[in-house]
């Protein structure tokens, strides 16, 4: 086992955890303000993606430098549109039902996207070239060194987000919602914005992994790596979400250059499982959750 | 022609404890019971064959599922996965020439005594820290089938389950698998509408609503959590035992992968949570829309001659689907069964809408 | 005209059940009103009626009006009602357990745009309330159950209400703590002209501050009078204040019902 | 337990009109033969079955329009199973209750889950690029008919191919394997590794998790082995992504190849002029040149009653629904010569299908025989490449290695004869 592929592997395994952190940190936005765990995080970057293709190169044919930002305005809309017309009247009602009604949307947006724009697979091009980019005798792909840069960057902007007046209302409302209402904050236009907020960056998301694999509904898969990444995290912590995506994009990068060879079969998921599982052993509300104050 | 619940006032406990407490409720429950033993007689085999029986057994993986989500408040998203380890292990013992009927029992204990494992080691947590812990579950279980041929069943990945018969019955062609299912059906359903009037019920219900209030009152909630733990497995096992040997006939772990949790989760939660009848009516839409409507966009799209372009023609449905989730839940956030409920309640009480308090 | 009016309200929960069944009362501009009762008479419900958090508890108003400074404040959200003065302490406190006490009265601050003016109104609450300053740090969760008392009624106040509800602020709290919150209750009715309307099952707490109280029973309003006639009734005394003087004659069997008849 | 009386006396209402709604139709009343194309549209198979799908429906609007073939025209039902078994397993009941003579899934675990019920009902399972390699075997499986070169012909006309643009040894070469971890994408691996041994060349294989959205940590693993020749296996976004990743670690193109699965769209989404060289199987002729084709165009979709787009005609993956179709309608001409008044049943069909000789489908395919023993047709394929705009052949049809493919087939149709009845 040489230095080298260790280090490309964990390179490589840093950047794309990145790239699933920003997934991640757009359920723990949701998760944040209205303490539910959005199972159509995944579907929401593929309506992003979609939009974006559509406005670029199938549709409107605008440059893709100005198509990404037009998406991510419409899919704020979408996001809280979302909010206005589905989540808002079930505020109030158990969680588990609210998170039953967002796997209901994941499967509509995931016959509404292909079903109006076709399901065969698209290109997406962001303008990132494929050809291999050598750091001494390093390879590092370009693609996934933006990917995660953006990533990193749009993560630690909703860190800042969080720690300004807004966030504080943000928190507020997760921590108690009718204790909200009754000092006059306006819980469903913060839960709309955090909703429109998450869905902009889904669509970040959705163009970065898209570039890749092409736009289909497959970038709905997305959802379980991140909710993986996001319940490691804490589910309320970005901070965690950063990290616990560093862990996993790493533990998984390596386990598929070490593990893999000896066992004879892809580890990843596993490994990664594994990792979750005993995280939560040590620690059960995730690496920066906050904890459940229970007082009898 | 709707029934009141005027003139009924009970006297004993042991009345209002009844589980159906209506004499028309308890007619009905026979009445369908007997269609149920019929139906093979009754109705075409397709509908016995591909709607009845998935039905049947779904609902008895669902009501396995609903003792642990509903009954004691613990979410599962790897049941798929104990169903699989009943399926594998049962399969594997009836190829070895076990008995079916020791080979049901066999895969469900297995599942059991490899659920309550990952049971314990997730009782730490809760919630959706607790889903999550599951979902790695899932994720080793079908890590491992798929890594030994041995379990799978070579490169082929498919494992045909063998003639076999159940208490002298050979299971094969439509009514005895369709039987067996039912009777394994009615025990766990009467098993479950029982479970919430005994001490474990009421102890797994002290833990759904606060652990550490119940472990103050004497109930252990690591005890009863992990006693529901194996008894929601071994129905699960049970039922994969059943799943494998009277519907798929051949298995592959592809029937028991991460869908089929999510899709056991939902039928639960869509049904209502903790509801024996919820589950039914929770698989019946589970299950039953995604193939309903496509028939039904194929045939509205042939009759009237619409001419939707392939691909949102195969979609459409899709959506529907997921639009009738959500709108459901929409109408009552609490599930089908409260639904249903509620429907009855306006029934019982018609005209004087307020009179009960 | 009173501040408040509230004026033959029923609510009803799930469509079906009915928790308040035609109740008017009213509370005059920097008034100190209670509504007594037992538990589960409806009191909780009538102030969620008026701050209009019943919705998340599937209940509505379904007759009656209730208006506010004359207007009818039934078609507005709770935020919309907070923004016109009223804001509603809660039953069992609610602070915001995850966030310090600072960032409790933060969140209540969302109607102010000016900056200053909010930063001079949480020193002025940590005046008020020396023991939140002391504890400005910790989580509100792991305050002491009178301090998170002390926090909800210092968050509600950060709104800038013109009527304070509160709901059984001495739940749970030590003798001594329920006459401390008491004294602020006053203080605040007094100094800063706060209408109160107070819903309590202790009533000799309750009964020795306001002017003016309303004993709700099974969602009805069975009597009402200023806090001295309350005192004097004979069943209110045999009721709530422990029946400190009077020998009931329980021969005298319509008395006894009509005593009953708030004890159930 | 229902609501009231009312509603039960309804429901059963309802429920004895359903059970006399028409699912059957009788047979042999009228000259029709029915297929069911139960397949995959909204889920693991999207990327293949919409185009899939156009060309078989294309063909057989093509057929029909000419009057049928034998005699008789043909239904095809088509359905969405969306990879579901509770729904697949309804599909097939229902097409088996309907008459169907012939399904179609296109989708490995339902063709694997459909065995049983196949082999008991007698009804033609076409398995197509998918299911059980070992089906081959006719003697074993007399109603599974690939019909077409399985995965273990198609890895053999790989190393055959290397073999040959090596100068005919493959010795000390290495091979790498990239393949989804799943059965689909393990199957090759114990013909790959029968041949390293055979040819001496090193063989190194490296799943990836399904369903293959980051490969990133697998290809710096291939780009250090320094592999002669590269074999990606996989379906949908994990083999574009795998063209990606090759591509970004600087594999050669020209030493780069896939199974069959591997269209246009993929290249389309990778980058056109990215991925020249890029190899992959052909099992029929892909474009616009053959003459079947080309009468699609004139009849069908030139007279408006296309199934589908018009650019999407003559893709790869329509030209494999346009093959299949016309192997299953000459099952139906054969049978009809058999016996010509039938009465169509499964056998009836089965027999057309099993005597079904050098057929190429008007120079479409490679002739292909399908014999009561042997249901792949020869194993016949060639290797093509990718130029920037199409797929162009390198060879011509050919057939490789076929002895140690049919020790594997036979090794595990015997295990199932064994095991599974």
């Amino acid at each position: 086992m040489d230095v080298i592929l260790l280090l490309e592997l964990a390179v490589n395994g840093i950047f794309v955890g990145l790239m699933y952190a920003l997934v991640a940190a757009g359920m723990v936005l949701i998760y944040k303000t209205s303490g539910i765990a959005n199972l159509a995080q995944g579907a929401l970057a593929m309506t992003g993606a979609y939009v974006v293709v559509m406005l670029a190169s199938a549709g409107l044919g605008l440059p893709i430098w100005a198509a990404v930002p037009l998406a991510m305005v419409v899919m704020f809309a979408v996001g809280a549109g979302i909010e206005r017309l589905a989540l808002r009247r079930m505020i109030g009602q158990p969680v588990i039902m609210v998170i039953m009604l967002t796997l209901g949307l994941e499967i509509f947006l995931r016959g509404l996207l292909p079903g109006v724009f076709g399901a065969s697979v698209k290109r997406l091009d962001i303008g990132i070239p494929n050809a291999p980019l050598f750091l001494g005798e390093l390879l590092v792909s370009r693609a996934i060194l933006i990917g995660g840069g953006v990533s990193l960057a749009l993560i630690l902007l909703s860190i800042l987000l969080f720690n300004s007046r807004f966030g504080i209302i943000m928190r507020a409302v997760s921590d108690n919602q009718t204790a909200s209402w009754s000092v006059g904050i306006r819980v469903e236009r913060a839960i709309a914005v955090a909703w429109g907020l998450s869905a902009a960056m889904a669509t970040t998301s959705g163009v970065l992994w898209g570039a890749t694999q092409g736009v289909d509904w497959s970038l709905s898969l997305l959802l379980i790596k991140a909710l993986a990444i996001a319940i490691l995290g804490g589910l309320d912590s970005i901070v965690g979400v950063l990290i616990a995506g560093v862990v996993v994009g790493l533990a998984e990068s390596m386990a598929t250059g070490i593990l893999d060879p000896i066992v004879g079969g892809g580890t990843r998921d596993v490994v990664a499982s594994v990792i979750i599982v005993v995280t939560l052993l040590v620690r059960p509300h995730g690496l920066f959750g906050r904890e459940h104050i229970e007082r009898v | 022609m709707f029934f009141r619940r005027a003139g009924i006032s009970h006297t004993r406990y042991r009345d209002e404890r009844q589980i159906w407490p209506l004499p028309i409720d308890r007619y009905t429950v026979f009445l369908i019971a007997a269609l149920l033993l019929a139906a093979p007689f009754l109705i075409d085999r397709l509908y016995v064959v591909s709607y009845l029986l998935p039905l049947i057994i779904w609902s008895t993986a669902a009501l396995g599922l609903n003792l642990l989500m509903g009954g004691a408040g613990q979410i599962h998203l790897g049941y798929g996965a104990v169903i699989g380890i009943g399926a594998y292990s049962s399969v594997h013992m009836l190829r070895a020439g076990v008995p079916f009927e020791l080979a049901m029992i066999g895969g469900g204990l297995a599942a059991a005594a490899i659920g309550s494992i990952f049971g314990a080691v997730a009782m730490r947590v809760k919630g959706l820290y607790l889903a999550m812990a599951t979902l790695a579950m899932q994720y080793i279980v079908d890590f491992v089938i798929i890594q030994f041929p041995a379990i799978s069943g070579g490169t082929q990945a498919s494992l045909p389950v063998p003639p076999t018969s159940f208490l002298g019955f050979p299971v094969e062609g439509d009514r005895v698998p369709y039987y067996v299912a039912l009777v394994i059906c009615g025990i766990v359903t009467l098993f479950m509408l029982n479970v919430r009037r005994t001490a474990f019920g009421r102890a797994l219900a002290a833990v759904r609503e606060k652990d550490y209030a119940a472990a103050i009152i004497g109930v252990d909630p690591f005890r009863f959590k992990l006693l529901a733990f194996w008894v929601s497995s071994f129905i699960g096992g049970l039922t994969g035992a059943v799943l494998s040997v009277c519907y798929y006939r051949t298995i592959a772990p592809e029937q028991f992968h991460l869908d089929l949790s999510i899709q056991l989760v939902a039928m639960v939660i869509v049904g209502g949570l903790g509801s024996v009848l919820g589950v039914f009516f929770g698989v019946a839409l589970i299950l039953f829309a995604p193939i309903l409507l496509n028939q039904a966009v194929a045939l509205l799209a042939d009759q009237f001659g619409m001419n939707l372009p392939m691909d949102l023609r195969a979609h459409l449905p899709l959506m529907l689907y997921g639009g009738l989730i959500m709108g459901f839940l929409l109408i009552e956030p609490l599930g089908l069964a409260k639904i249903r409920n509620n429907i009855r309640n306006y029934f019982l009480v018609w005209p004087f809408r307020h009179s009960r308090q | 005209m009173a501040l408040l009016d509230v004026n033959s309200v029923e609510v009803v929960y799930d469509q079906v059940s009915l928790a308040v069944k035609g109740v008017s009362f009213e509370v005059p501009e920097a008034g100190l009103v209670a509504l007594l009762g037992a538990n589960g008479a409806g009191k909780s419900t009538i102030l969620k009626a008026i701050s209009g958090l019943l919705a998340p508890e599937r209940g509505a108003v379904s007759r009656g009006t209730i208006s506010f400074e004359g207007e009818d404040i039934l078609p507005l959200d709770p935020p919309s009602r907070v923004r016109r003065g009223i804001v509603h302490v809660l039953e069992g406190r609610k602070v915001f357990e995850h966030l310090t006490p600072a960032e409790n009265l933060l969140a209540a601050a969302t109607m102010h745009s000016d900056r200053t003016m909010v930063a001079r109104m949480m020193d002025h609450m940590f005046t008020l309330f020396p023991r939140l300053a002391e504890r400005a740090k910790a989580k509100a969760g792991y305050l002491s159950g009178g301090e998170q008392q002390m926090l909800a009624i210092a968050r509600a106040l950060m709104t800038r209400p013109k009527l304070l509800m509160m709901d059984e602020p001495s739940l749970g709290l030590a003798p001594l703590l329920v006459d401390e919150i008491f004294d602020i209750i006053v203080r605040i009715n007094r100094e800063e002209q706060v209408a109160v309307l107070l819903v309590e099952q202790n009533a000799v707490a309750a009964l020795d501050v306001v002017s003016h109280a309303y004993l709700i029973e099974q969602g009805r309003i069975v009597m009402s009078g200023s806090a001295a006639e309350l005192r004097e009734n004979p069943d209110i005394k045999e009721a709530y204040l422990g029946g400190a003087g009077t020998r009931v004659d329980y021969h005298a069997v319509k008395h006894y019902r009509r005593r009953k008849r708030w004890l159930a | 337990m229902a609501l009231t009386r009312r509603t039960m006396l309804t429901g059963a209402a309802v429920a004895a009109l359903a059970s006399h709604l028409p699912v059957r139709v009788a047979f042999g009343q009228d000259r029709t033969v029915r297929f069911a194309f139960m397949q995959d549209f909204t889920r693991i198979y999207t990327f293949v079955t919409s185009e899939y799908s156009q060309g078989q429906r294309d063909y057989i609007t093509l057929v029909n329009g000419r009057g049928g073939v034998g005699g008789y025209t043909i239904v095809a039902d088509i359905s969405d199973h969306a990879n579901d078994q509770p729904r697949a397993i309804e599909a097939y009941e229902r097409a088996k209750a309907q008459g169907a003579v012939l399904i179609d899934p296109l989708s490995t675990p339902v063709a694997r889950a459909l065995v049983p019920r196949a082999l008991e009902d007698q009804i033609n399972m076409i398995t197509a690029f998918s299911g059980r390699s070992d089906a081959a075997d006719g003697t074993a499986f007399p109603y599974v008919l690939p019909l077409t070169p399985n995965y273990w012909t198609q890895a053999g006309l790989l190393i055959d191919y290397f073999k040959q643009q090596d100068g005919g040894s493959l010795q000390d070469k290495t091979i790498c394997f990239v393949h989804i971890d799943t059965p689909f994408g393990k199957e090759p691996l114990p013909i790959l590794e029968k041949l390293a041994a055979k040819e001496g060349f090193k063989f190194l294989a490296f799943p990836y998790t399904p369903p293959g959205n980051d490969q990133s940590a697998i290809w710096p693993q291939v780009r250090r082995a320094r592999p002669d020749w590269t074999v990606f296996w996989g379906a949908a976004v994990g083999q574009t992504v795998a063209l990606t990743e090759a591509v970004r670690n600087g594999l050669d193109m020209s030493r780069v190849s896939s199974s069959v699965w591997l269209s246009e769209s993929d290249m389309e989404v990778v980058g056109k002029d990215q991925t020249v060289g890029v190899m992959k199987v052909e099992p029929c002729v892909s474009g616009h040149e053959p003459k079947i084709i080309q009468d699609i165009l004139t009849e069908v979709v030139a007279a408006g009653k296309g199934a589908g787009p018009q650019d999407k005609v003559g893709t790869s993956y329509y030209n494999y629904g346009v093959m299949l179709a016309a192997l299953m309608v000459e099952g139906v001409r054969r049978a009809a010569e058999i016996a010509p008044d039938g009465p169509v049943t499964g056998p009836w069909l089965n027999a057309g299908l099993r005597s079904i000789t050098a057929f190429d489908a008007e120079g479409m395919i490679p002739p292909t025989t399908i014999t009561p023993e042997d249901h792949q047709g020869g194993g016949y394929g060639r290797i093509a490449r990718w130029d920037g705009e199409k797929f162009v052949p390198q060879t011509d049809w050919f057939s490789a290695n076929q002895d140690i493919v049919w020790q594997e087939i036979r090794k595990y149709s015997e295990e199932f004869k064994k095991n599974g009845k």
